[in-house]
């Protein structure tokens, strides 16, 4: 969207094309945002007013092929419609990692454990079911890392944000439910981002938020309902469990399934992480092997709401310098 | 819980079973641990389900015991496995059935590995000619023997005479099901239902009318670990292992457990008695324990079959209160008397664990 | 004992945690008078500086690992090797007042027999 | 009579309370010149409030007003009624309303003389009240920032006593209206009074006011702050004949505790965050026996409060009195100490914890040791025990003992004749607490500085501006003030426009201190740093690893350095500057090290 917008900005005609019957992806589940609480539909809002009746916008439709003639590319539409266009900016995205995927953790089996997604539709009301009674007592525990480095879920890479976001909804969640205790178990906690570590401070300081550094095992159902957790703490090396009220499975970034059919129609390269592979990490980052073909935001790999605007911003530059030398 | 989400699971695990002909392999252990199991596995197969299989007397161990007690290197191993697949061969039969579970496991390694690797078929193919001057092929089929009973469990409730369902309440019995590790840990696709949430004996225990137990400790080891227990030690950790199950699986007040694995009914039985011996503790209702069946056994009580026939006077933990729960009638004079009335002589009586 | 006799071996104890059964009266009373007690990030470096732990196996660390984690069975003993030097104090990078810790858990453990 | 029933109880009980020794040194001090000087003591400080003086001349005018004017007022008034009515012996109450009584009175004796200066000094002490009227309400005013915080008993003692003597004024000035006698302000103001009031009426009760005022005075003074006028008295002889808190509560403590007069002088100079741990409450709350935990454990100790107190009462002493009483002394032991075997040098290097966590003090002092050919063994070299000194600040010092007695032994067993050590908060301890007999115990600046007496080192004066820090351990501590600024002078410039000395200022990193949060302490730090650098100088030099170490952290331009860092530095980089014997044997002359 940001690209599309910036592009409009500089004078060209843009299309943007979305599978879903909405604009937003991702962050239009999302209640509020790391590090600042901001409300999601704060950042989608202003996004969506830049493009209003600037771009042609397209929703609902899957890309059926891609053909480049005498240097366009024509795209056509599962909607039947035909596009020509000079360049094409692939921001497909990600999806989340299939939590069913990781069998010990009964994601599906077990009512009480849920993704961070899931939560996140719950605080923004989305969902109604309740998940706990706010005057309850008891725990709650948040597992990091859910099909992110792990190769045994076939993804070796850190799906970066998670970690926050599992701080950020750690302190939600005390606030939401002062009764329960929350539990974070983690292996690394990567607070890279400017504010991320006061968050994680705040979190212990000021909720009184428990972070146990060991990966939790397995899943499985108490007779009184409760899910019990094992790991080891290992900063106390010794092999553990609890029962917990909720567990939320920090899901990570997969490469979006559009992005694999991308891939076929345009014959694009990607990393060993199944992510799209720039000419070069640095000075090309936006660039494809392919002429006129650009990349865009986490289907380069996993990356923050504020690193795929920026990043927009760029490619938007990018991609129109690519135009005007063309003409 | 969410029974919808385990179905998804079990879908996803769904293996290739043969319907017929099969090579049986039997375990080294079970026939002096429960004697009545493979017996029972036989009979239901060919007068029940009247299918051909073979019960190879010249088959011997697959060293799983030795193997796993890393006593013998894995080319022995394979040379002997290999034999005992150009027995299979020899005897015109394509379909592996080992009764074992460790053998199940030790053999899907191997048929793993030479997939993977067959330059080491190529050498234990030499090595065998070299020894026994013998050749084979590989199985079409390797199912293990509950595996078979799992894929004919519903023909088995339908000839059965009694469900898993107690007669004085009418509920369904709530059984215990635990895997044997070797199943499916090492190659959840082998297994029925995956590694997780295993399904072969779930199956079983839902179409003959019982209720499934989903406890944490569910996946814990019954504690065999062959050198934990074989070296005498080490039996601390064994029973440990099994005390944890009995005390995670207690506040499910199960009326019994079924296994597929030679060690684990006889661990979760006997270990029974040690604990409460040792410490005075006793699981299930009134000291009497929680019953431990193999799932031969517990099909052939479906069947109607005579529980001394079966071979229950041989555990530890006393089988009269869940025959009375199945309604199936018995002979307390015949418990102890073998075929033609000969007296087998009773054990000593437990001090703490309560037995009829 | 007579049964180890009889079988030749005893049941191990379970080697594993139950955080369900843990006590954390201690743990309330650190945090109410100490919020900074959950600051630890167990970077480790008290232990190191540990003018203590350079004699014996006294690890600050764990023992607050342990109250966190409700398990205070030993812990007055291992208090006692602590020579208040306040080393630890100065090395924090999270700026925990681990003397207050220390003193709260030492008035604390002294008064509970149970601990000791 | 009340009051001087309660206080000889109280005096009996103190007796009674005494340790043989206290007594006896009390008799022997009695009969001693001992009694004279405290004869003075009470003249110059109970009555005329030097101290005080010292600090702001107005706080001091005030106090002396209200003391010293009262006190001539009434023996004044005991000679006018001599004068008038020659006798053995008046009852107290007749000098006191003399002027009501003798109304009528006709000439006696210098008459007039008394009148007027028993005006005077009326007008004196009310100039007196007016100042703590003012004082109340813009303490500023009187050099204070902050004044006491009362409680009810106080006020009203407080109350009564600015009442009694406009009271008087109003009382004499009716009476001499009436009678057309009185004094100058008395006479006059009474005249004026008479003019437009019906005198008649109002003289008896503004009479009766007066005594009842007087009265609610002296009933409300055991309970109130006041009591430190009799008490302080009585410490004052004590304090002469040489008794003292020691470390359990005594008679004495008793005495330090009710004397306190809660002038809140010792406020401004607490570096301490607003709270009830301050020196003034806390000993309130020691007197009211309600000191709770945090009003006795929140301190940093820096002792200056101590130092200022116009009373002399050893705060920091009481108060760990008050920590070893909470404190649950004697559980910790350390076994795992275990002795080391004897080493043959002359002198023992004990860097102490602190030191260990700045490295750099360690190898100068090391440096220095060698250059000076030193024969010295680095006594806790791979980390030795603890001093015992921050178990001692927390009250527990049966455990303390317990570490002490090791390293008493390591030093003993080493056969070194001098100690030093670069932690002025172990050298404190091992000065007072460990007993070493012949062993000198140095700080190592001392000790440096002796080395360049004897020659052993040589270092030359630069060109260096340094402002350097007294740690309250070693100055207030233990009075080492002179030799590091001493040796300082040597290799630099040091610029004392800021509190030093006995004045100086705590960094805020004070081990006796539990329960500063650390954001507390960053901003004493930064209040410290700000006074100290004002006239930034190059360096800021302290000789406490500790002070180093809490400075370092917040002074980001000026780099902190130990004494022993600058003088290494100093030896290393030393250029052939001539006249350097020269300023050596000038300054040799005038040593009196």
């Amino acid at each position: 969207m940001e690209a599309s917008a910036r592009l409009t900005e500089l004078g060209f005609n843009v299309v943007l094309v979305e599978r879903q019957g909405r604009l937003g992806g991702h962050v239009d589940n999302w209640d509020f945002l790391f590090p600042d609480r901001k409300p999601a539909a704060n950042i989608l809002n202003p996004l969506k007013d830049a493009i209003n009746y600037k771009v042609e916008v397209k929703l609902s439709s899957e890309i059926s092929s891609i053909k480049k003639l005498n240097g366009q590319y024509v795209t056509s539409l599962s909607t039947g419609d035909f596009i020509k266009t000079d360049a094409i900016l692939v921001a497909t995205g990600f999806d989340l990692f299939d939590a069913v995927k990781k069998e010990e953790y009964g994601y599906g089996i077990y009512e009480k454990v849920i993704t961070a997604a899931d939560l996140e539709e719950y605080f923004s009301g989305k969902n109604g079911h309740k998940l706990l009674r706010k005057d309850g007592r008891g725990k709650i525990g948040i597992l990091h890392c859910v099909g992110s480095r792990d190769e045994k879920a076939g993804n070796e890479y850190c799906s970066k944000v998670c970690c926050v976001t599992g701080v950020k909804q750690a302190m939600k969640l005390r606030e939401y439910f002062p009764g329960y205790e929350v539990y974070c178990f983690y292996m690394d906690l990567r607070m890279f981002g400017r504010y991320f570590e006061d968050l994680y401070k705040e979190a212990q300081e000021k909720w009184g938020v428990q972070f146990i550094r060991g990966r939790v095992s397995e899943a499985s159902e108490t007779h009184d309902n409760k899910i019990m957790v094992k790991f080891e703490d290992t900063l106390a090396g010794k092999p553990m469990k609890i029962s917990l009220d909720l567990v939320i499975l920090l899901t990570g970034f997969v490469p979006a399934a559009g992005a694999l059919q991308l891939k076929e129609l345009l014959s694009l390269e990607t990393g060993k992480d199944r992510f799209f592979k720039p000419v070069d990490e640095h000075l090309k980052r936006n660039h494809t092997s392919r002429q006129g073909v650009f990349l865009a935001g986490a289907c380069t790999g996993p990356k923050s709401i504020a690193e795929s605007i920026t990043e927009a911003r760029a490619v938007a530059l990018e991609i129109s310098s690519f135009l005007k030398n063309n003409e | 819980m969410n029974i919808e989400g385990k179905r998804r699971i079990w879908k996803a695990y769904q293996k290739e079973i043969a319907d017929d002909r099969y090579y049986y392999a039997r375990s080294c252990i079970r026939q002096n641990f429960f004697p009545g199991s493979e017996t029972a596995f036989l009979r239901i197969l060919k007068e029940e389900l009247g299918k051909d299989i073979h019960d190879d007397p010249r088959h011997t161990t697959c060293t799983g015991i030795a193997y796993h007690c890393d006593v013998i290197p894995f080319e022995t191993t394979m040379t002997v496995v290999a034999r005992q697949f150009s027995l299979m061969s020899e005897a015109g039969y394509t379909n592996y059935v080992p009764s074992c579970i460790t053998s199940f496991g030790i053999y899907t390694e191997i048929l793993e590995t030479w997939h993977h690797f067959p330059e080491i078929e190529a050498k234990v193919r030499e090595m065998l000619w070299k020894s026994t001057k013998r050749e084979f092929s590989k199985p079409a089929n390797l199912a293990h023997a509950s595996d078979i009973i799992y894929k004919f469990r519903n023909e088995i409730a339908a000839k059965g005479k009694y469900r898993l369902i107690n007669q004085h309440t009418g509920n369904p019995l709530r059984v215990v099901e635990h895997i044997g590790c070797h199943y499916s840990r090492m190659f959840p696709h082998k297994g029925v239902g995956g590694a997780e949430y295993p399904y072969v004996l779930a199956g079983m225990i839902e179409s003959w009318g019982g209720e499934v137990v989903d406890y944490p400790e569910r996946r814990h080891c019954c504690g065999f670990g062959f050198r934990q227990y074989l070296v005498k030690a080490n039996r601390g950790y064994s029973a440990a292992c099994s005390k944890k199950k009995f005390e995670s699986m207690a506040p499910f007040t199960p009326d019994m457990i079924i296994t597929n694995c030679p060690g684990c009914p006889y661990f979760l039985d006997r270990w029974q008695f040690v604990i409460a011996e040792m410490q005075g503790i006793t699981y299930g209702t009134a000291g009497q324990g929680i019953p431990v069946f193999t799932y031969e056994e517990v099909a052939g009580l479906v069947l109607g079959y005579d529980p001394w026939d079966l071979g229950l006077q041989t555990h530890q933990v006393a089988v009269e209160p869940l025959l009375d729960k199945l309604g199936i009638p018995y002979d307390p004079e015949m418990k102890y008397k073998a075929e033609g009335g000969r007296f087998i002589g009773t054990p000593e009586y437990p001090e703490v664990l309560k037995v009829c | 004992m007579m049964v180890k006799d009889k079988f030749g071996f005893s049941i191990h104890a379970d080697n594993q945690v139950n955080l369900d059964k843990g006590d954390y009266s201690l743990l309330q009373k650190i945090m109410a008078a100490e919020p900074g007690f959950l600051n630890c990030i167990s970077c480790g470096s008290c232990t190191a500086s540990c003018t203590a732990a350079s004699f014996t196996d006294f690890n600050f660390r764990v023992l607050c690992q342990n109250v966190r984690r409700g398990q205070n069975t030993n812990l007055m003993n291992e208090l006692s090797k602590c020579m208040f030097c306040g080393k630890c104090r100065l090395i924090c990078p999270r700026g925990i007042n681990t003397r207050k810790i220390i003193s709260l858990l030492h008035k604390e453990l002294s008064n509970t027999m149970q601990y000791a | 009579m009340f009051i001087m029933l309660y206080l000889l109880v109280l005096f009996i009980k103190w007796i009674i309370r005494m340790s043989p020794e206290d007594k006896q040194m009390s008799i022997r001090g009695f009969f001693s010149v001992k009694t004279l000087s405290a004869v003075k003591e009470i003249f110059t400080e109970s009555l005329l409030h030097r101290k005080i003086f010292r600090i702001n001349p107005l706080l001091g005018y005030m106090h002396m007003s209200l003391a010293f004017g009262w006190f001539v007022l009434i023996v004044t008034g005991h000679f006018q009624s001599l004068f008038y009515k020659p006798a053995a012996f008046h009852p107290p109450y007749y000098s006191i309303f003399f002027n009501k009584l003798e109304s009528a009175a006709g000439n006696y004796p210098m008459k007039g003389f008394f009148e007027f200066a028993m005006d005077f000094l009326l007008l004196f002490i009310l100039s007196g009240v007016m100042l703590a009227f003012y004082k109340r309400f813009r303490s500023s005013g009187l050099g204070m920032t902050k004044t006491t915080r009362l409680k009810l008993k106080d006020n009203i003692a407080l109350i009564s006593l600015w009442c009694i003597f406009p009271l008087r004024l109003l009382a004499e000035s009716a009476t001499s209206g009436l009678c057309h006698n009185g004094g100058f302000m008395t006479g006059s103001f009474g005249n004026a009074l008479h003019t437009f009031l019906p005198l008649e009426t109002i003289e008896m009760p503004l009479w009766w006011a007066y005594s009842i005022s007087l009265g609610i005075f002296f009933f409300s003074l055991p309970h109130s702050r006041y009591m430190h006028i009799p008490v302080e008295m009585i410490l004052i002889f004590f304090r002469n004949y040489g008794l003292k808190t020691c470390n359990n509560y005594n008679s004495f403590s008793d005495m330090e505790i009710k004397s306190c007069s809660r002038c809140g002088v010792c406020i401004d100079k607490c570096q301490m965050p607003e709270s009830d741990s301050r020196a003034v409450y806390f000993i309130r709350g020691l007197r009211e026996n309600t000191p709770d935990p945090h009003q006795v454990e929140n301190c940093m100790m820096c002792g200056r409060c101590t130092d200022i107190c116009p009373v002399g009462v050893d705060v920091n002493k009481l108060r760990l009195i008050a920590r070893s009483r909470s404190a649950n002394d004697g559980r910790s032991n350390y076994p795992y100490l275990s002795a080391k075997n004897p080493v043959n040098a002359d002198v023992l290097f004990f860097a102490g914890c602190m030191t260990h966590l700045s490295p750099g003090i360690i190898e100068s002092v090391q440096g220095i040791f060698n250059m000076a050919g030193i024969n010295y063994h680095f006594m806790d070299k791979d980390g030795g025990a603890c001093c015992g000194r921050p178990l001692k600040l927390a009250g527990r010092n049966k455990d303390a003992e317990k570490l002490i007695n090791f390293n008493r032994e390591e030093i003993l067993n080493s056969g070194a004749e001098t100690l030093v050590t670069s932690c002025p908060i172990c050298l404190k301890t091992f000065r007072e607490d460990y007993n070493l007999k012949h062993i000198r115990v140095l700080h190592h600046s001392q000790f440096i500085l002796g080395l360049w007496y004897e020659e052993k080192i040589k270092i030359s004066k630069q060109l260096v501006t340094l402002a350097y820090h007294d740690p309250c351990e070693l100055g207030r501590g233990l009075s080492v003030y002179k030799e590091p600024v001493e040796l300082l002078n040597r290799i630099g410039i040091v610029r004392t426009s800021y509190p030093h000395g006995t004045d100086s200022l705590c960094c805020g990193g004070s081990l006796a201190d539990t329960e500063l949060s650390m954001q507390e302490r960053d901003a004493i730090t930064r209040e410290a740093l700000g006074q100290i650098l004002v006239n930034n100088p190059q360096y800021l030099a302290t000789s406490c690893p500790l002070c180093k170490k809490t400075f370092a952290k917040l002074s980001r331009e000026i780099p902190v350095m130990d004494i022993a860092e600058l003088v290494y530095r100093n030896m290393l980089s030393r250029g052939t500057a001539a006249g350097k014997r020269k300023l050596r044997k000038r300054t040799k002359e005038t040593a009196v090290y």
